[in-house]
């Protein structure tokens, strides 16, 4: 059992029209090396579950994205997404607008096969007119009214990590794994993109603790070094804020986003390291203080 | 090629408890009790090495753990599964668990709560444990060391613990397809599901029982698989990697005076 | 702020037929200390809810408990809980028996304060014969009908801990923190005993994760040494297997339970740990092997 | 006893978002944004040490940590609170968050998403994040550095993300009993929701502002607190606290201009 795989053949997997959700949140830890290989494909009329940061802009720069299911997009240093904001503000994308709790939610429903739980977040607000959602009554004598939030099922989840062996089992070091095990749970398929792939892993009891999914629930293992830069991989290195802001002026720029993929991303994973001063700078990028 | 070599039944129960794991791939192997864990043991040691076990705690390991008193030995470790995470994982549908209920009914239905009356039992045990939520959400084997009426028992159960394929059960909103029994193996036979209506069959004899044996100790009546024949013997291979699984020979505990696994005219039920 | 207090003020706040749980699971991390100080004291009429260990047998054999909300009852090493089971044979106790899964399904509704949160589990058995409990249909296309299960809200909690400070802040050590979290957030009140109490924790990152549950959850924190025995409380010390079998001796002998009380628990906790061999011989019982 | 000394609107500001959390006792304190951030820091170094903060990340911390790069600092931490945690935190409403959203109504009902047509939106902003769960779950204080009309709107939000005091948006059934608007902190006055019906009113006025400057630069009605005075100078002791908890003077940035805390008669707004 060997589950390596590369970028090309991860993304190989995609149809047109799936539903795809990624690990992270905002700038931290996204499974970059990754979308910049479904930005390099054909595929398209994506739906697009996340914790939105980069990815979720980069896919909708693309046209890839048909539909996208959030709670935010942020790039957090920067608080608007500037492609996001672009595509959203010219009607091109869906939305399936929700609460952060709400969006875990129904992750969570996906991963435990149950169609929906039931939440108060969401009630009172506009989040119930613009999406079709549906509430409930308490069978029991309270008779309270929570919101049902739908199962988030996805086709193909994508996570980046820190650490991983060729069997799936994984390691998230940074102090918060964030739903990357939800998103993992929640989806039909998972493939994962590693800083540092293994054959095997082989822990203490206190390390193993940092395993916050498990191998069956992982169809593939990408070696991907700085995999996810832009955005950051702690403990390994940080954002990279002047490439952040390279990114947002291409919203900005006639023929930016053209500019932008001929740059960054059409020359493969090898040339965007160039680009971006080789591995060596990127692994030394600084964490962020909060 | 078969080896021909001496075996106890609790070794031939082993090879049974191993054969239920086949083919499952990457799920959660728990195999309840010595023998059900060192049946889930075998099978990832040889025909289904995707199996995920654990160290009957909370950690992951990728090398079956050898039961009982370790010694030196130090597992490596390959993820974690708190009891918390279990039931991500119970939920979730990524599991397969042998377990010995004390009764267990025609349509697989089992019970570990209370023998008798429900108010005043006449035995209360451990109550439902995750029998409830085991049973509807993934593949689940039985073991029943000591095979007859009392565990095999007719009518239902007497506190549905786990659900089976009774109809009575289901209404037409629930989700019952997300439930299935493979097989049940006592120290008489190895049974499954498999035939009309899911109803019980008797797969294979181990060596020296008839079917006529098993259905006397039997509380309802069971079926013969067509191809019913023995239960495989434990080859050489996988006699050793059991004693290498079981290095303190506690499967020899396990069932009343360890009969051997080919019965003699003098081991009698 | 000074949250410590003795296992005497933890268990005067207790009041006839409140609803208490605790933490733990079944002989593994019970507050037994704590257990000890409700047997010496007048309280009754108590609903218990718990994973349960040999707290459930000691309380039923006391005559404290009105309702028993389980999963299981069991001292592991010895299947049978000897007093659960004399007592529920003698149809002594009323009883809510729940699956594994439900029972920790209802105290995470009582954390997030809902009425019930829905689940399969259950359905198609007699647990929804034998007790007060409704399903409820999905309101999406599906239709699907679950099991709504109830908040387990509890009037009180008691959890035992590795280590904790003053204020509240808590650790748990062993590898497994069990289900000890929701307890805590089921709860009005938490009260905590716990190995070793300082006056402030201070934490690096990866110690901090042994946090898991918030000082705003904890009233009061008793400091407990060899608090869980005879359970065990990992990675401090083993159960005590030879305890348990007096224990369970005591359910079948004539006034067993008497003479358990007065040879272990009317003493007081100076005494039951002379009568256990003293707090080095306690602390140094081997953990169990799996 | 109050120490007379310079101050800058910021700093007036910090000691305003502080009392939002007074008497708030064991909480989780967070303030999004240097000024919110700061006063929860402060509340917490001064009159309500009960309060709980995180690093802004996912560590407890009893010590609130200083705003901006840290140098040799290292945090001792009390415990964990990762973003999966703060949903039990919220859930259980065991928080008090001070946010600044782009549009406030008369209602409380807050907006972070969008400004214009929902399909065709004018401006897309974070979207709702978490505002509609905080807002029902626990209390909230909201931090408005330019008060205008475009942030308090007439009639509702463009997009209603944070749940308010507006009976038309609550069924019978739904509980509006676990939710809280304290006070609203802006560049002009302080605010509550203590009028009839959880109207809006002003609690005090900024040194130098008018209620007819802030009437006039607020979409809605306001009502005047009984007790409406000027809003509390920092004492000396809070600046220096204050200095300390933001030791490269990040507030400074936080306002156009920095403008000083009691106006001039060249500080137009």
């Amino acid at each position: 059992m060997n589950k390596q795989m590369t970028t090309a053949e991860a993304v190989a997997q995609l149809r047109d029209g799936m539903t795809i959700g990624f690990g992270g949140w905002g700038p931290r830890r996204k499974p970059m090396a990754i979308v910049r290989e479904i930005l390099r494909s054909d595929v398209k009329d994506l739906t697009v579950v996340a914790y939105g940061g980069p990815e979720v802009g980069m896919l909708c720069a693309a046209g890839k994205v048909k539909k996208l299911i959030f709670g935010f997009a942020t790039l957090d240093a920067i608080p608007l997404e500037p492609w996001f904001r672009k595509v959203r503000q010219a009607g091109e994308i869906e939305v399936m607008e929700l609460d952060e709790g709400m969006f875990q939610w129904g992750l969570r429903a996906a991963g435990m096969r149950v169609p929906f739980l039931p939440t108060r977040c969401g009630l009172a607000t506009d989040v119930l007119k613009y999406n079709d959602l549906r509430t409930i009554r308490s069978p029991y004598d309270d008779g309270e009214e929570l919101l049902a939030m739908p199962a988030l099922n996805l086709d193909m989840a994508f996570v980046h990590v820190n650490k991983a062996d060729t069997l799936g089992n994984t390691l998230i070091t940074g102090s918060d794994p964030y739903f990357d095990h939800l998103v993992a749970r929640a989806a039909e398929r998972c493939i994962v993109s590693a800083e540092e792939v293994v054959e095997r892993l082989e822990l203490d009891r206190d390390t193993a603790r940092l395993n916050t999914f498990e191998r069956y629930l992982v169809q593939g293992v990408v070696h991907a070094p700085k995999g996810a830069h832009p955005t950051m991989c702690a403990p390994n290195y940080g954002w990279d804020l002047s490439h952040l802001k390279r990114y947002v002026a291409s919203a900005s720029d006639d023929n930016g986003w053209q500019v932008y993929m001929d740059e960054f991303v059409n020359g493969g994973e090898d040339a965007y390291q160039a680009a971006n001063g080789g591995v060596a700078a990127m692994g030394s990028l600084p964490l962020p203080t909060f | 090629m078969t080896t021909h070599c001496e075996f106890t039944l609790a070794e031939l129960m082993i090879v049974a408890a191993s054969e239920a794991f086949r083919g499952d791939g990457e799920i959660l192997a728990s195999g309840l009790g010595i023998i059900p864990r060192l049946g889930a043991s075998l099978a990832k040691m040889t025909h289904t090495p995707e199996l995920m076990m654990t160290d009957s705690e909370c950690l992951l390991v990728e090398e079956p753990i050898p039961v009982g008193p370790r010694g030196d030995y130090e597992p490596k470790y390959s993820g974690y599964m708190s009891f918390e995470r279990v039931f991500e994982c119970v939920w979730g549908g990524k599991r397969h668990a042998m377990i010995g209920p004390t009764q267990i009914d025609r349509f697989g239905q089992t019970n570990l709560s209370i023998v008798g009356d429900y108010d005043k039992p006449k035995v209360a045990m451990l109550g439902v444990r995750g029998l409830p939520g085991n049973s509807i959400n993934h593949i689940n084997s039985l073991f029943v060391p000591n095979h007859n009426t009392r565990a095999f028992v007719a009518g239902e159960v007497d506190m549905v613990s786990g659900v089976g394929y009774n109809p009575a059960r289901w209404s037409e909103h629930m989700r019952q397809d997300l439930m299935e029994i493979r097989h049940i193996v006592t120290n008489l036979c190895v049974m499954d599901f498999e035939g009309p209506d899911h109803a019980i069959r008797v797969r294979s004899l181990h060596p020296g029982v008839t079917f006529e044996e098993v259905q006397a100790n039997t509380g309802f009546e069971l079926l013969k698989a067509p191809d019913m024949g023995e239960t495989a013997h434990p080859t050489a291979e996988q006699l050793a990697i059991i004693a290498r699984l079981d290095p303190h020979n506690l499967r020899a505990r396990q069932l009343k005076d360890n009969p051997p696994g080919i019965r003699t005219a003098s081991t009698d039920q």
